[in-house]
């Protein structure tokens, strides 16, 4: 890589994504913190057999999660309306209403996608884990429920603990409010979430942000993700 | 909801809630579910000053947006906008986690759909819907330093949402320390439920009847005390 | 506690630190970052036995690492010196210099105090993971060296690892540039290094900091450690 | 230093430093460690950007502050201050080891007291002084993708720092792939060592002759390549 990591278009950064590749992809589940136009340009990409891993997958269409009132959510659903994914890593993988169910459980329950549920600090962690190096750490979270079942437990302090592997992907497609040539980012409030630590953990991460500012527009003392987690940058407002 | 031979009326949500908030101490970091545990906010004692922390990654955030004036940029865990507030800090979920696994929440309040007699708690995963949502409910009952129980007594069927033994997937074992329900408070430990309050008309023994689960009664059993 | 956290003075800060407590000393090992003014004051308050934890054992004094020309360091060597030391957890804990040691080497060299090395990114996650609740993980630093041994160990993905247990510590001294009343910090440069683990990672974190501005003074997008972390926080340039 | 039998002078610790510098690929991110590798970053190949790191917390750090011009708050890993430019970032030691052991880091260049010939490394404790300071070096050893040990071929007392197997404790086993010597330039994996360039006047075998290690000679093996 060199130094100067913005691509013009979102369409070129998703351009090498491959079948079958794990993507992680950003976001809480809102309107926030979620890269539209990298999933946008990954439909018409069309890579399939995808894995994706996020906190949800695609819950906003049902209920209008985090969505301000009159606007369509755009999120994970498009990609699985598309018949690209072929798995979900997720710690919120349905609506919150039974009755309104996302275009995930309708698949999910025809048989089309596998589902790994994580607890959601769980996920984070595993995350954080993987982009630092740690194969796997002991956590409480899930000892003596079902989501522990099949993982080695063991007791620190009297307490149950279950042993948690450390989560990489080939792609992390993230959402940023603004980027320097050279990658460094920073959010907007609750827009951290999943993106952070993502950006840490794929072998090729991309940020979709506002607006990338000349060299030197981010103060150092704010920047959030710092650049060497960081391969390609595109911006809402490049001259596409 | 009630039940036909109900004694009394049943509290309503804001009641539970009204309960619930009792227990805050001044200074608390608090984590406050989905549904009735969300109304909690509107009734925090007098004099008592709380943090709230959302696991979408804002600490001492404030109430919700008014109508119409939200920002993406800032949602609670519900996907609810929230009105900016002085001294919020913003943060990723590793971090937002961190906090509630490290301890650093010192109440959080759940719904549930089952607790059991020695606190186990089954909020995540309905057997019927055959797929859930785990979100942090897991992290928040094994990470929290007390976890509150507040939800209805009884579901929409009438089964007692208390069992000697949860039916439904666990969320965590022996996690809860307090149950508020829209008739009851009960005291939890390892040995077991130990009713507390009542609901004004309520007795012990009504509460027995709608409860599958043995409790021990307190010898001071009151009514729900509310300030 | 109550929400207002700000404490008038660094001998009321550190009061309450009994003989035999473990402490978290914050900072890398220069000038900056380091909490000089709790240190001054926790060898005034006098508490004996004490297990110091951080990147050095005070290795400013006899090489000026890290400090400007003509200033004198202030480290935790004023702790040894004092004879307040039991023993140190560290990853640097001796002078670069084997000619000019500093205290600490002097006083481990007479048998007065133990040490334990761990290296300096293991030290860190050690107490990231104290602060996180995650009581261990596996980590390839280490394994097979000195360090290692007696350590559980156990291969991930082909490559050797050693388990590896979080940290936890009564008091974390930690120093930041600026603090809010309720405790958000915001730290200048390097000075960030330990002092944003240690302030998760102990039951009592107390800030030493250049001022404490008003409520919502701290932009909430720039706060690096987050209120919910803080205990006390005293001021330098309080009027004391 | 030199030894009574050298056939040639060795080469200063600048052309070390231009020598390893060659290594660097445009784009790369490099964390120097103190000594020689410091020095690498003055003989950077035209048209190669890097990316520096430090463990001290700070990522696309520039060069040394003038003298006097310190920020106290604005330091390398070897505690010397540096000059603020536009691009850096600053970050806690957890992150700042979790980029290393997270395998962030293309190339670490590290000065070592010994070197085995399968790459092992030695150079955080010296056994006669009975205490060291491991510092970040064990991480850098295990995470950078790339471990260049940049040192002198014997010490100050003649003997040889490059070993079959090291006689001091070790920092990482096996992490080395490139030793640069003031003397000779050797790949390095787990099969052993291999002789791949010489300083101008010697020839394999005086390499030989300082060395207490085996190694092969590459087929083509030259001068030490600078350009």
């Amino acid at each position: 890589m060199s130094l100067d990591k913005s691509v013009a278009t979102f369409e070129e950064a998703v351009s090498d994504i491959p079948d079958g590749a794990s993507i992680m992809i950003g976001g809480f589940g809102g309107a926030g913190g979620m890269p539209h136009r990298l999933m946008v340009a990954l439909v018409a990409q069309g890579a399939r057999e995808l894995t994706i891993i996020g906190n949800t997958a695609g819950i906003a269409a049902p209920t209008g999660f985090g969505w301000p009132d009159g606007e369509t959510p755009i999120d994970h659903a498009i990609l699985i309306e598309n018949g690209q994914i072929a798995k979900v890593i997720a710690s919120f993988p349905v609506s919150g209403s039974v009755s309104r169910p996302n275009a995930f459980e309708l698949a999910f329950q025809r048989g089309e996608i596998e589902l790994e549920v994580v607890p959601q600090g769980t996920l984070a962690e595993r995350i954080r884990a993987g982009g630092a190096g740690i194969p796997a750490f002991y956590t409480p979270t899930g000892a003596g429920t079902d989501l522990g079942v099949g993982k080695e437990s063991r007791v620190f302090d009297g307490r149950e603990t279950v042993l948690e592997l450390g989560m990489r992907a080939d792609f992390a497609l993230i959402r940023a409010h603004k980027s320097d040539p050279i990658g460094n980012l920073i959010y907007s409030g609750t827009s951290r979430s999943f993106n952070m630590p993502m950006a840490t953990a794929a072998d090729v991460t991309i940020a979709e942000v506002d607006e990338i500012v000349e060299p030197g527009g981010i103060d150092a003392e704010r920047v959030d993700t710092p650049s060497i987690y960081v391969d390609r940058v595109v911006a809402r407002n490049s001259g596409e | 909801m009630s039940m036909p031979n109900d004694p009394a009326p049943r509290l309503e949500r804001e009641i539970i809630a009204m309960r619930v908030a009792k227990e805050f101490q001044d200074g608390d970091v608090v984590n406050l579910g989905i549904g009735i545990p969300t109304l909690c906010s509107d009734f925090v004692p007098p004099g008592v000053q709380l943090m709230y922390h959302s696991e979408s990654g804002v600490l001492n955030c404030g109430p919700l947006a008014e109508e119409g004036k939200g920002d993406v940029d800032l949602i609670n865990a519900g996907g609810q906008f929230l009105k900016p507030v002085r001294g919020m800090s913003f943060f990723d979920s590793a971090e937002a986690f961190a906090m509630i696994r490290g301890r650093h929440i010192d109440i959080t309040v759940l719904g549930s759909l089952q607790v059991s007699a020695t606190g186990d708690m089954a909020n995540w995963f309905l057997p019927s819907r055959g797929v859930g949502n785990v979100g942090g409910a897991m992290d928040l009952a094994v990470g929290a330093k007390c976890v509150i129980a507040a939800m209805e007594h009884n579901d929409r069927t009438g089964a007692s949402k208390i069992l000697q033994e949860c039916t439904y997937p666990l969320t965590s074992q022996g996690c809860v320390s307090l149950i508020v329900t829209d008739i009851a408070v009960f005291n939890v430990d390892k040995r077991g439920l130990e009713l507390v309050e009542v609901a004004p008309g309520w007795l012990p023994e009504n509460i027995s009847d709608v409860t599958d689960a043995e409790f021990e009664i307190a010898s001071d059993v009151k009514e729900f005390e509310l300030l």
